[in-house]
């Protein structure tokens, strides 16, 4: 097991690291020009009193622009964590250790008992068009945008922790604090990873730029305006303009939306390029004192098909992506890298990929056979993983269970094997044991009722029919018949909101900082929806699990975890948490920690290797982005 | 045969020999026969054709390139392949074989894996094979799970050259009874159904694929499912057809036999199936023999949208899909088989309709 | 001959009202709608939702309405105000969305139309006359290879190619770096460069078809007694057959050019997916994938509506290339 | 209806309606045969000429009841001595009557069905009405040998045979059920003068030896005066001229009579004398929208101002029937000799 890296945060307070040097700063060429030219204000005038720093792995060059590709409108996500800020992100030391480092703050602090959340904006910060930021902006979030329902109906419980959301007091122009009416040791975490939510996660936290946004907001616009406005942004009403795709307020879709991050949109969707361009107010500079970022431009040009992207790939055209690069077409990537220029990185996957049976399944049959530990263990112990990772995954993933990965601060090295190995006569007899001892001609375990116990699995992916057949040979072993069945993604993800399927093919993940997004492991849109919909509307809807199941544990220690005053304590309910749900086997973890494939191209400098890929540490964003930089 | 002999058979000859005689003589078209029976009966007798099973996952050989067969060492020799030697390249985790010195004989009718013999009862018996602890006979190399692509093929040929057949054959038969309603009988009804043709033509295809194989239970076969979706789809490929029947009928109404036929006072369904149904036939096989790979085609389109037949189901459309992507084309080339036997079978069947409407052309010699 | 075309327009009405409605159903057949699509797409990204958001979303887009009601109320728009409606996933005009990727779908739809029958024509002409020659034979072959490999097949293999050893830079409608730049010989060269592969793809499976047509047509005519009369008058080879048959085995298609219509409209949805192209067919089929449902739907009327003129143009060509055929 | 009279059509009226051109407008008509009446005697040859487009073709088709008729009536006497009206049978009840009244196509070529062998195509006819193989075999072979064919070609497909021998076929064909009535429609129009003198011949004889009536329909006068001893010219789907053919010829009443006489070859060199005067001008005009008052009044050398408005009726004019108010005045010149 890694050592724990997180920083105990609880009771401390922690402040970004700051440029105070006296010595000039430098820009890149092309702001340089505008400079000259008097369109812009002298970096000096541009930058905070004291920017932040963030320690590039090696001093880089101005200038370039980043290709990548993107899959249309619905894939903001993959150029959003490039550049999204928080008051809090994840960052990856060199060993691969996560801790929690300040953004556009100059410090934090948060006081004994949890409760209450200090934050200091750093001195002289500027949205993209110059206008400083200041607590103006919180509180217009806060008032204008977050308790507003007509933009924002209900608020997330994320951000009301027992049922009251959390309230703002502005302490002066640049400090305000965020105070609980309980402890909420995970609010930092739940910040680096979700921002303060709606209405997305892709917008800073606690900020929006009044200056601009007020004109969309009807506390402050008359009705006509703001009808105007909605039909001068081609929407239907005027909410339209908020809301995650917001045509105003999205950062992706309105390029005239001042913004903090390192690069702002230029050509929007569903424009054929995407192409973003440097933000000339960013407000952190490298150790040497050259205002970042380093690349000028991001141009993310549109594909479907996974084909289209890979020969984009190797044609050299691509200069650094993660996100879509296949682990199946590794041996093809670097096969390639040669005549395309680039080379291959490998981060690990923060996720297992798992069968999912489901535990509210509506046949009664399948109903009790899942809740039956005996038959979780025997299915999990019928399937041959490392031949999966062989034939599915190029060997490049390891047979493990649905748990915390190596360099998670909840890594658990016996839940990583549990029930991982593979034993098929272990299997028969645990079915055997459970009572399913009549078979057909075939071979195929009955069913009380007679019938044979058939099990449909679906995928939503083309390529993991060959996984799934597998899985139907190893199971056909232990006397059960696996059906795999490919499907749209769209009927996947509704099947399991539907409650219509036996058990689905599925990428269980958020297996990293587990803090910041338990739900997964709670049922939720998992192995156990109806159930975590009885847990989350406290019995109003929903199906109640059994009095023993075992889930009940893992919610029982998700509560202690979330309310509890200390990290410690908190840390502590929650391992437990994760082992409940590990040992109860509901997930049936197959391969997991499997590389996620990087393309780098040879004069892309500064991205690092062997990070850990996932969603809570804002996938490639952990590679900070802003100090990358491209050779001439 | 002396020449009036000859003339005389000529002149006796049936319109069915005429064409069979004409048929012969488009030579390409008689290939294309022999070709496409031999295609059905190796599909037919595919468990005994092919090696392994088409799902016989084998983890250490994956990828495994086509192997020759040698039949010539210094001097003629028994069949044999080179052992093979499998290494994974670490940097690339592309896996190779290298051959070896090592030769295994070829073995005819050889033991291996069960087969039902049409219900009757079970064999083992296989064409060949070869004895070897570690490798198989892959004549056409092994895919991504290490299966068999020859044995794969043979195997997809059975339901390739048959589901879609049931949806084709459906399609003929509304398209023809559709087609001569409306061309025989005229007037309104011809204009109902001219009407109903237009308006089911505009209904779009793509869409409904989409809808109808989303909207029927997932536990249901996939070979099934797509057979109930062909069928349906039928509903609507019948009004090419019924177009062109249509036509004929209307130009057959007005052909003089046809009413001397009527003029002899010969019953309206005599008319039809003694008259002017056999002036169809030849078209009508030449349309048919025409669908059959506009349908195998249409599989593998749809398998490339992720709406025809999926896995498990083995179909060329479906092993198609594993190869239509540049690792396969870049890496495994050989994976793209499948694309040859279905432009094989496509050319196969395609002259073989055109031979046949050579030979139904009343003005040919 | 007015009055007729005036008729089949008023036809055309209710068969598009049919056809649009039945497409409208269709699209929702399957389960789940946009808002299943987006709320799973939102918790991928990590964005969670609740229930009772959801359900408000639904409500406003009117999701919980009956089906015959949405129907009403969207076909209402787009007759009174030609307004298609806005679409979910793009948060944008549907008529703008479409409008946006028609010019290039025509363009490239109507130069592989325009090469394949340059191609295939006198190609057909040629087979025909010289049946069960060297040159039919090698055409015939051609012909049914362009029609029996799969066009996904074909496009990958070319991209292949072009990619390992013509060293060509393939896939998209040009190369990244003037993706942004203005319009120049350089954009002009290099789009020329990528458009190829999906021009011959194109062209080979809609030339080789028509070849075969072609030279069939033609056999039906050549084998006619006319012919033999003009060849005993004395008329040279080339006179007989550009004259009056090579016209009549055009009739077909002349009078199918409509049908084309459509096709010219969507372009080819698996080409242009595998090429990579912004042409209108992938927007319908991710518009059909998400559950877009009023992008899904204005494409279908669309497309519908090609079709029941490309149809009605059919059969007026029809009629007036030959006599024979009275419109029924 | 006299004893020996076989048929006898009264006023026969066909009209094709044309598309609608929308709702409630009234489709145009063409109107193909208008108001034709005459009988023909047992025994007779009635020839029925006019250019084509006439209505020749359909007054025989409807006779034969291939077209449903607008109005009118055809009286045909069965072989047992009765009388029937058919223009209102339907199928079933003209099936009996269709063995009595049979047609011999134009077209040698189309109308018989390249599939069937001579056999199943001239025993057709007896199939449908029920006789027995044995019986047909014997009456094909007989038939064959009775138009000149050998019998032993009963196994043959109609490819085998020329033009004239198809028309042969065609006959035989049309002789199976010892019909008392034929209609040839152009019988021999479509085939070499020498083939087309020997198929008439044959016609005559089988006339002669079973006492066949025939409805002979040709444009060529020169041919009907051979063989048939009644005419009616037709023009725009109306008599205009009927009569005694000898007489009609000889002493035409009608123009249009005169113009077809005037277009027949005349091997005599007095012939030369009919070409002062220029030939039948123009063509035939439209029958949907056909020329006021006396149809032929646009091509007709002698037209007044009065035959443009008032349609002449069809009056007895020295023993021929005719239909021209002029025809008293004109003195037209006929066939001589």
């Amino acid at each position: 097991m890694k050592i724990f890296a997180l920083r105990a945060l609880a009771g401390l307070a922690a402040s970004t690291a700051l440029f105070s040097a006296a010595w000039a700063y430098q820009e890149s060429p092309m702001l340089a020009e505008m400079v000259k030219a008097g369109t812009l204000p002298p970096v000096e005038e541009r930058l905070p009193a004291k920017p932040s720093v963030i320690e590039a792995a090696e001093v880089g060059q101005y200038g370039g622009t980043w290709n990548r590709a993107y899959k249309g409108p619905g894939d903001r996500w993959g150029p959003t964590k490039l550049l999204e800020e928080r008051v809090v992100k994840w960052r990856s030391d060199k060993d691969g250790n996560l801790t929690l480092v300040p953004g556009y703050i100059e410090s934090y602090a948060v006081n004994e008992s949890s409760t209450e959340f200090t934050f200091t904006l750093l001195e002289g910060l500027k949205w993209s068009d110059g206008v400083p930021v200041t607590t103006d902006d919180v509180a217009f979030w806060y008032n204008d945008v977050f308790l507003n329902t007509d933009i924002i109906p209900t608020i997330d419980p994320t951000f009301a922790p027992g049922g009251k959301p959390m309230e703002l007091e502005v302490v002066d122009a640049r400090t305000f604090k965020i105070k609980f009416a309980q402890p909420y040791v995970y609010f930092l975490t739940i910040l680096a990873k979700d921002s303060t939510g709606e209405p997305s996660l892709d917008r800073p936290s606690f900020l929006f730029p009044k200056h601009y946004l007020s004109q969309f907001n009807n506390h402050y616009a008359k009705p006509e305006e703001l009808e105007a406005a909605a039909k001068k942004y081609g929407v239907e009403k005027w909410q339209d303009l908020w809301g995650s795709k917001g045509a105003a307020t999205a950062w992706w879709s309105n390029p005239d939306l001042p913004v903090i991050t390192a690069w702002k949109i230029e050509t929007p969707a569903p424009g054929d390029v995407v192409t973003m361009v440097r933000n000339p107010y960013y407000w952190a500079v490298d150790q040497a004192g050259n205002q970042l970022p380093y690349i000028d431009r991001i141009e993310h040009r549109l594909f479907d098909q996974q084909d289209a992207f890979n020969l984009m790939i190797a044609q050299g055209q691509i200069d650094f992506q993660m996100r879509y690069a296949n682990t199946n077409d590794f041996p093809f990537y670097m096969e390639n890298a040669e005549k395309g220029g680039y080379h291959v990185i490998k981060w690990r996957d923060a996720q297992a990929w798992s069968l999912l049976p489901n535990l509210n399944s509506q046949d009664e049959f399948l109903n009790g056979f899942f809740g039956n530990a005996d038959v979780r263990q025997a299915l999990s112990l019928a399937v041959d993983r490392d031949t999966v990772n062989e034939l599915g995954f190029a060997g490049l993933g390891e047979a493990r269970s649905a748990s915390p990965v190596t360099g998670s601060p909840y890594y658990n090295a016996d839940l990583e094997t549990h029930w991982a190995a593979y034993d098929p006569d272990a299997a028969n007899a645990l079915l055997d044991g459970a009572g399913f001892t009549e078979k057909d001609a075939d071979g195929f375990r009955l069913r009380p009722d007679g019938k044979r116990i058939t099990i449909t699995v679906e995928g939503a992916e083309d390529n993991q029919a060959g996984i799934l057949q597998v899985v139907a040979d190893n199971y056909k072993d232990i006397g059960i018949e696996l059906l795999p069945r490919i499907i749209d993604r769209t009927a996947w993800d509704d099947n399991r909101n539907n409650n219509t399927f036996d058990m689905q093919y599925y990428p269980f993940d958020r297996l990293s900082v587990v803090a910041a997004d338990p739900r997964n492991m709670m049922g939720s849109d998992s192995y156990a929806n109806q159930n975590f919909i009885w847990y989350s509307t406290k019995g109003a809807s929903g199906v109640e699990p059994a009095p023993d199941a075992p889930i009940r544990q893992i919610w029982a220690a998700w509560d202690k975890a979330s309310t509890a005053p200390t990290r410690e304590a908190a840390d502590a309910a929650l391992n437990e948490m994760i082992a409940a749900f590990v040992n109860a086997g509901y997930v049936i973890g197959l391969v997991g920690e499997t590389a996620v494939v990087g393309i780098v191209d040879n004069d892309v400098k500064n991205v690092p290797d062997g990070l850990i890929n996932d969603d809570i540490t804002r996938g490639e964003g952990l590679a900070v982005t802003q100090q990358i930089w491209i050779k001439e | 045969m002396t020449d009036t002999s000859r003339a005389e058979s000529h002149f006796t000859a049936s319109a069915r020999t005429l064409m069979w005689r004409r048929f012969r003589k488009h030579r390409l078209a008689v290939v294309s026969l022999v070709f496409l029976v031999a295609c059905y009966l190796a599909a037919l007798f595919a468990p005994f054709l092919a090696p392994y099973p088409p799902d016989k996952i084998e983890k250490l050989q994956t990828f495994v390139p086509p192997q020759m067969v040698h039949i010539w060492d210094g001097g003629p020799a028994w069949p044999f392949v080179y052992e093979l030697k499998r290494t994974r390249n670490a940097e690339t985790a592309r896996v190779t074989y290298e051959q070896t010195d090592k030769k295994i004989p070829v073995q005819f009718f050889v033991r291996g894996a069960e087969w039902s013999v049409f219900g009757l009862g079970t064999s083992d018996l296989h064409l060949f094979g070869i004895e070897a602890k570690k490798q198989k006979l892959n004549l056409l190399g092994t895919d991504s799970l290490g299966q068999d692509v020859f044995s794969r093929l043979l195997y997809g040929a059975r339901v390739t050259l048959s589901a879609g057949l049931v949806g084709v054959a459906f399609a003929f038969v509304l398209g023809l009874t559709m087609g001569a309603i409306s061309g025989y009988y005229g007037g309104r009804v011809d204009t109902a159904i001219q009407r109903l043709m237009e308006f089911i033509r505009s209904v779009p295809t793509i869409p409904l694929w989409m809808g109808l194989a989303a909207a029927l239970p997932i536990e249901w076969d996939p070979l099934f499912v797509y057979v109930l979706i062909t069928l349906i789809l039928a509903l609507i490929s019948w009004t090419s057809l019924a177009r062109v029947v249509r036509g004929r009928f209307l130009s057959l109404k007005s052909e003089d036999y046809v009413l001397a036929a009527r003029l002899s006072g010969a019953s309206q369904t005599r008319i039809i199936t003694r008259h002017m149904l056999p002036a169809m036939t030849s078209y009508i096989i030449a349309a048919m023999t025409l669908a059959v790979p506009e349908m195998i085609l249409g599989e593998t389109a749809l398998s490339f949208l992720g709406l025809g037949l999926r896995p498990p189901v083995v179909s060329w459309g479906v092993l198609l899909q594993d190869a239509q992507n540049l690792r396969s084309v870049a890496l495994a080339p050989w994976l793209l088989t499948p694309g040859l036997a279905v432009v094989l079978v496509v050319l196969a069947f395609n002259f073989l309709g055109d031979g046949l409407r050579d030979a139904a052309d009343p003005y040919g010699q | 001959m007015l009055r007729i075309i005036l008729t089949r327009c008023l036809w055309a009405i209710p068969t598009l009202i049919v056809v649009s409605f039945i497409s409208f159903v269709i699209i929702q057949l399957p389960p789940g709608d946009y808002v299943t699509a987006y709320v799973a797409e939102l918790r991928r990204g990590g964005e969670y939702l609740t229930d009772t958001q959801v359900e408000l979303m639904r409500q406003d887009f009117g999701l919980r309405d009956p089906i015959l009601w949405q129907y009403a109320r969207w076909i209402t728009k787009i007759l009174l105000h030609g307004d298609f409606g806005q679409s979910f996933h793009y948060n944008a005009p549907v008529s703008s969305l479409i409008w946006d990727r028609l010019g290039l779908t025509l363009l490239l739809s109507t130069i592989s139309l325009v090469f394949t029958w340059g191609i295939a024509i006198p190609i057909g002409v040629y087979s025909a006359t010289r049946q069960y020659s060297v040159v039919d034979y090698v055409v015939t072959i051609f012909g049914f290879v362009g029609k029996g490999i799969p066009e996904f097949l074909l496009a990958l293999i070319l991209m292949w190619v072009g990619f390992s050893w013509l060293n060509m830079d393939v896939g998209g409608l040009m190369s990244p770096e003037f993706d942004t730049a203005p319009w120049s010989i350089a954009k002009a060269l290099n789009v020329l460069e990528h458009v190829w592969i999906p021009i011959v793809v194109l062209a080979t499976s809609g030339a080789a078809g028509l070849i075969r047509v072609m030279r069939a047509n033609m056999l039906d005519e050549l084998g006619k007694p006319y012919v033999e009369t003009a060849y005993a008058q004395g008329f040279s080879e080339r006179q007989v057959v550009w004259n009056y048959p090579v016209r009549v085995a055009l009739n077909p298609f002349i009078s199918t050019v409509g049908w084309a219509l459509p096709a010219l409209f969507s372009g080819d949805v698996i080409t242009a997916v595998v090429l990579n192209l912004p042409t209108t067919g992938p927007l319908l089929l991710q518009a059909l994938k998400m559950q877009d449902m009023y992008l899904a739907g204005g494409f279908i009327l669309i497309l519908s509506t090609f079709t029941v003129v490309g149809t009605l143009l059919s059969d007026i060509l029809l009629a007036w290339s030959d006599p024979r055929v009275r419109l029924g | 209806m006299t004893p020996e009279t076989l048929l006898e059509v009264r006023n026969l009226t066909k009209h094709f309606p044309l598309k609608s051109p929308g709702w409630g407008k009234p489709a145009p008509l063409l109107r193909a045969v208008e108001d034709v009446s005459f009988s023909i005697n047992k025994g007779d040859t009635f020839g029925l000429v006019g250019e084509s487009g006439s209505g020749k073709s359909t007054v025989a088709r409807l006779i034969l009841r291939a077209y449903e008729l607008t109005s009118g009536t055809v009286n045909f006497r069965r072989a047992d001595g009765s009388v029937t009206d058919i223009s209102r049978l339907d199928d079933r009840a003209l099936r009996p009557i269709r063995a009595e009244m049979q047609m011999i196509f134009q077209d040698p070529y189309s109308s018989l069905n390249p599939r069937m062998t001579l056999r199943d195509l001239i025993g057709e006819p007896m199939l449908v009405h029920g006789h027995r193989k044995a019986e047909i075999d014997d009456r094909v072979a007989e038939l064959l040998g009775l138009v000149g064919l050998r019998p032993e070609f009963a196994g043959r497909y109609p490819h085998a045979f020329s033009g004239g021998q198809r028309q042969r076929i065609g006959i035989a064909r049309a002789l199976a059920l010892n019909p008392s009535f034929i209609a040839a429609d152009e019988a021999v129009s479509a085939l070499d003068v020498s083939v087309a003198a020997q198929n008439i011949n044959l016609l005559q004889d089988l006339q002669e030896r079973f006492g066949i009536t025939y409805l002979f329909i040709t444009h060529d006068l020169g041919m009907v005066e051979h063989i048939s001893n009644k005419l009616a010219v037709m023009y725009l789907g109306r008599i205009v001229e009927m009569g005694d053919t000898a007489t009609l010829l000889s002493r035409p009443r009608h123009p249009y009579t005169e113009a077809l006489l005037r277009a027949v070859p005349q091997p005599d060199p007095r012939g030369r004398a009919a070409r002062r005067r220029p030939p039948l001008a123009g063509e035939v005009p439209s029958a949907v929208t056909p020329p006021s008052g006396c149809a032929f009044h646009p091509r007709c050398p002698y037209a007044t101002p009065d035959c443009a408005r008032v349609l002449p009726e069809l009056r007895l004019l020295g023993g021929v029937q005719v239909r021209c108010h002029r025809a008293e005045d004109l003195a037209l010149e006929g066939v001589h000799g």
